[in-house]
């Protein structure tokens, strides 16, 4: 299984078996059949399953939400996909009002297998309103699931999971990810909620991140080796429902948590993490918590402010030193090229 | 009284089921109100009183795989399409027997073996779910008609604005019903836009709109279901109908409320004399009307008693239908 | 300053000496101008200050709260009141993406001080969509303040405060606080952020209520109280910016923490107040959390399971037993009537 | 060439400064779109080039203390009606001398001084803050009118029909203008609604609409000045007008994009050859021309040193603006 894939083909052929599969699953979205095709990741499937099952749509996303909860009443899969998950905020009502609650409110009736991809925007000045990553909202929901991949082997497991969920899912995706690449079989799998990754094992601290921040998790895991802090990482994957024992059994170990957000930290799902684990943890295991994600701002477009807005593998790996030294700005590594970002040209 | 379109069936016939339905829906929300003192019921009742012409009207053309999307205000509407009524009640009374278990209530009623596929507490979110229903049963190639009904103050929402446009852009079977009262709450019409033209609206999306005064089943019955035979017959959609009708009662809860004085009593007065229930009533022989009431009023009395004596939901309801088991 | 009013006379008598004060407030919302007049809270105002400061508005909430900021913007303090809480899903889009970033995207060059008035429902069988508190989704994102005030007095000062505010405030009003009465001065005065109220001091665990959930708490402190567990109440009042000091403070006395949500607990408030105590007292005391809120379901009508959806004074009290004396569902107070909810008659 | 409403100026003074705005406004992105590679300009532009028509035509009949919301393609709005140059580079720069102090970036430029009261990323949300402001200053009783610009897309947003609904309602000071450039990214008018039919739609909400064809500034001038003037003459508003136009570039970025082949060379051909900033050009003396030129060309060079020069923002700058100090 040795077959190399970028998280855009990835998502794409996760969707393409999933329409082959089942005659139900619909796509749209705005720009899905245009040239760009998202990303690429809806790229050709209109020409293979035709403008009825894979359309782009009018400027609407209130009301193509509520469209697409009316297809999934109807026998249908709809996936709708947004380039930002910042449009997400004005298809609310149809997602917390409606989708979240159908089954419920119908006492069991019906149910609404939607998949809302939703993509997070980063850097290149986007600024205030292409930049939020609002996962918490649909955390705080009950009846919604929600689901940050960030490998390309769970960005097809968990889209082929969510598609053949009967439940509304919430899928996001990282723009920065996108361009990720890693092993990803091509037959058909299912990455369903329950099991979070631990991605490296680790003594001295427990570092959960979140969609994109997982990678900067692992650029301060290998800043952190340096120095000969063993940090163990964690891959929540699935943020509703969300398998905190795994990251409660690692905290019990390392006896420190650090939480790195792909968002603002204030009720955020560090501090559902941190909340968790403390109330599990009381009384058994004194343990020290440290939240990260944006900066308590809005999303500023000057390269130098836009720096400071997020999070980095450094910023991370000094956090943690000070976590476990219980010192103040102890330490901050100095760059290191090979852990740099990868490389990518705006806009996104 | 408008002629009834040629149909292979007396018009006698049509006068009784329409009654029948009018009847029944008029004496179950009757029965709701005498009850309501009583806190048996503990959900915010929206009654129709007044409006059964519109959904007695449309649904009387319409079949049993037919499927409509309705408000907060869908007593009528669910059992003119022929939702369970012993469930219904159970449901205000928050009985596990519901058409929801308990888990809806009033403003939620569904029954989706009839064809009743929800109601929203929300203004104008069901349209756009019943033109994504509409979507779905023309990829299906399936022979049905969706209608989607909703009260004139909906149509000032984004959402209907563009819930119209993709069904227009997608020539979906799809019957929109805007049940015009006048009112949203206690807000005018003419507060709320500057003219009565819901129709030339609903045009400019490039849809067939036509108005129907007058609070008249049969000339409703007669127009939207000329619409459903065309869709039937493959043309496409959508179609959309403003029926003009009254409601009675307050906006939510068992009394009137002409004290209130946002409306007056005259307002009213020419709706009341042309109350549909008696209109239709009197075409019918009285020997046979009498027939149809008590066999209604019995289903009702059987229907009230069944909640009644129904248990509430068991604790562990509470955690279920979150998600799938 | 002994004269007593209603929670509902104290925001009709902020809103009415605001507007006799500063010709620039005005004041819209659905049915804001009718008979019932928003519970009473708009009561005569229209007469007062003529319908182009008071009006009713379309169905329109999104497209209202995009006008309510160009007001702000062109130099009013409008106030747009919601009679639920629920229907501001429509209007995401204007407060978060807009209102709540233009003061910062704008380099300052404006701002918007804009009040929305949102009220949370409870009870009779209202059900699904129309009993949420979704606060949090505010606290979250920066560039907009959230008030919940639970007393009259709270409820006079906060929303003076709101209205001369020159940034969003999000104010948030219990359908059964409503009904409080108490002591509320004639004369204008402001409650602004930044001091939480301890509303009766105690030893042994610190119990903090948002909203509605203040009073379920005072209950809770008095069934406490008569098995000799000395509870102290904390109101936080404002939710943000949030005092967290006093309650860090009252939590390294007590060092147990109990916050009761209004909301449902998945990043809630509580999830943020429980992370925050436990980054600033970890190390220095050791603590207890416990977290309490609606039941993470969608909300049912039926009255008994609606009974189990809530928090109430009875659960809390025991809830904090166990936390206090490590038991596991170790007691349960009886019943008090005199401690019984304030009657009212649904739906409301 | 349509005829110049009579004004009390010769129409060779008008084509200047038409032309002045014109070339100014091509001149700029040109420049933009040139240095844009360097990655000096770290934010996503949204290029007028092919539309500059429609803000110089509408900005030339508007006074300073007249207001103005745009879209993220904003730039031929914030120059036409006065907002400043060097803030506007170093904004794009991310300095912190720009309009927004390096916070903003291309897509919510503003300058309030010049009234440009900003413009948003997310589609047809600043409508129904201008529709707001007009609220506002009719309350003020302020001699000033408000004009909202969006592009066709945006007329299908929720947002628009409710803003366009309390326009009308209460009869505000705001004249729309609908940018039509026939795509929203890159999909076609008639790909997300039945018809090209949006003055229909305006006028389905009881205002007065216009379709103005061809790109035409004299012509978008004349029929918006008049609008305006009845506006000032204490005629109530509000206002609507579909200016046909044509973007010559990418929907976002600086090249050209005709080899995605969503839309092709020749239908822009007619637009190109039609370019308003040649057809003005010829209005006027050569001699006359050159020296319009070569000030814009200096002051669009001193700009973009200016932002060059500038420094970023303090780090401090990045937690101040999320509330008032
Ligand atoms: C989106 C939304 N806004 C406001 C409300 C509060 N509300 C409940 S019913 C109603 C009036 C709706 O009027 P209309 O659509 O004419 O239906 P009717 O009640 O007359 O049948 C309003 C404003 C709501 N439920 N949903
Ligand atoms: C609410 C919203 N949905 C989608 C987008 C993504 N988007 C950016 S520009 C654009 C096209 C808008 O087209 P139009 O209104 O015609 O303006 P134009 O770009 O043609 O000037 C879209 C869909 C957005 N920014 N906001
Ligand atoms: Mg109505
Ligand atoms: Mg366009």
């Amino acid at each position: 299984m040795e077959r190399k894939l970028s998280y855009v083909d990835a998502i794409r052929e996760a969707t393409d078996q999933e329409m082959a599969r089942d005659s139900s699953v619909v796509v749209f979205g705005l720009d899905v059949d245009d040239p760009k095709a998202i990303q690429g990741t809806t790229r050709g499937l209109q020409e293979k399953y035709g403008p009825e099952r894979v359309f782009g749509t009018p400027l609407s996303e209130d009301g193509m939400t509520g469209i697409a909860i009316g297809m999934a009443l109807a026998g249908l899969r709809p996936m709708h996909i947004h380039i930002r998950m910042d449009f997400l905020l004005l298809a609310m009502n149809q997602l917390i009002n409606v989708a979240a609650k159908a089954r419920y409110m119908y006492g069991g009736q019906v149910h609404v297998p939607v998949v809302v991809r939703a993509m997070i925007g980063k850097s290149w000045g986007q600024g205030a309103q292409h930049s939020q990553a609002l996962y918490s909202f649909f955390m705080h929901v009950p009846g919604v699931k929600v689901v940050a991949p960030t490998t390309p082997y769970d960005a097809k497991g968990c889209l082929i999971h969510a598609i053949r969920d009967n439940d509304p899912v919430l899928y996001i995706e990282h723009r920065i990810l996108h361009f990720q690449s890693g092993l990803v079989p091509e037959a058909s799998y299912a990455v369903s909620p329950g099991k979070a990754r631990i991605v490296t094992a680790g003594r001295d601290v427990t570092l959960v991140g979140i969609s994109y921040m997982q990678v900067e998790c692992i650029r301060a895991q290998r800043y952190l080796q340096s120095i000969g802090i063993s940090a163990e990482v964690i891959d929540p994957i699935w943020l509703s429902p969300l398998d905190i024992d795994t990251v409660v059994q690692s905290a019990r170990k390392t006896g420190r948590l650090c939480v790195v957000d792909n968002g603002w930290t204030t009720c955020g799902a560090g501090s559902e993490i941190a909340a968790l684990v403390a109330e599990r943890l009381q009384g058994t295991r004194d343990i020290r918590v440290c939240r990260m994600g944006f900066a308590p701002t809005t999303c500023p477009p000057s390269p130098p402010l836009e720096n400071l807005f997020y999070p980095n593998g450094r910023k991370i790996a000094s956090a943690v030193y000070d976590l476990v030294n219980g010192t103040k700005n102890g330490w901050m590594p100095e760059e290191r090229p090979e852990l740099q970002e990868i490389e990518f040209k705006g806009p996104f | 009284m408008p002629a009834i379109s040629p149909m292979s069936e007396t018009s006698s016939d049509i006068y009784s089921r329409l009654y029948r339905q009018l009847y029944r829906i008029r004496r179950v929300e009757e029965e709701i109100a005498r009850v309501y003192p009583t806190d048996k019921i503990k959900s915010p009742v929206h009654l129709s009183v007044g409006q059964e012409a519109v959904a007695v009207g449309v649904c009387e053309v319409l079949r049993p795989e037919d499927v409509v999307f309705g408000s907060y205000r869908c007593h009528a509407l669910y059992l003119a399409k022929g939702g369970d009524l012993r469930k219904m009640i159970a449901e205000l009374y928050g009985k596990v027997s519901g058409c929801a278990k308990g888990k809806g209530g009033s403003m939620h009623l569904i029954d989706s073996a009839h064809g009743v596929m929800g109601a929203s507490a929300v203004v104008a979110t069901t349209t756009a779910n019943a033109v994504g229903y509409a979507y779905a049963v023309k990829l299906q190639r399936r022979d049905a008609v969706v209608v989607s009904f909703f009260g004139d103050g909906a149509t000032e929402e984004g959402a209907f604005h563009e819930s119209m446009n993709f069904a227009s852009l997608k020539n979906l079977p799809v019957i929109f019903i805007c049940e015009n009262n006048l009112y949203a709450i206690h807000a005018h019409l003419l507060q709320r836009r500057k003219s009565s033209n819901i129709c030339e609206r609903a045009r400019a999306y490039d849809m067939r709109a036509e108005r129907i005064e007058g609070n008249d089943v049969l000339r409703i019955r007669d127009r939207v279901g000329s619409a459903v035979n065309s869709l039937r017959s493959g043309e496409q959609g959508p179609f959309f109908f403003e029926c003009m009708t009254y409601r009675f009662l307050e906006h939510v809860g068992p009394n009137e409320d002409f004290h209130l004085g946002y409306r007056s009593r005259e307002e009213a007065e020419p709706w009341v004399k042309n109350d549909p229930v008696t209109t239709i009533g009197k075409l019918i022989h009285p020997k046979l009307r009498r027939r149809i009431e008590s066999r209604e009023d019995a289903e009702i009395l059987d229907a009230f008693a069944f909640a009644e004596e129904s248990s509430f939901p068991d604790e562990c309801e509470l955690y279920t239908d979150v998600f799938e088991a």
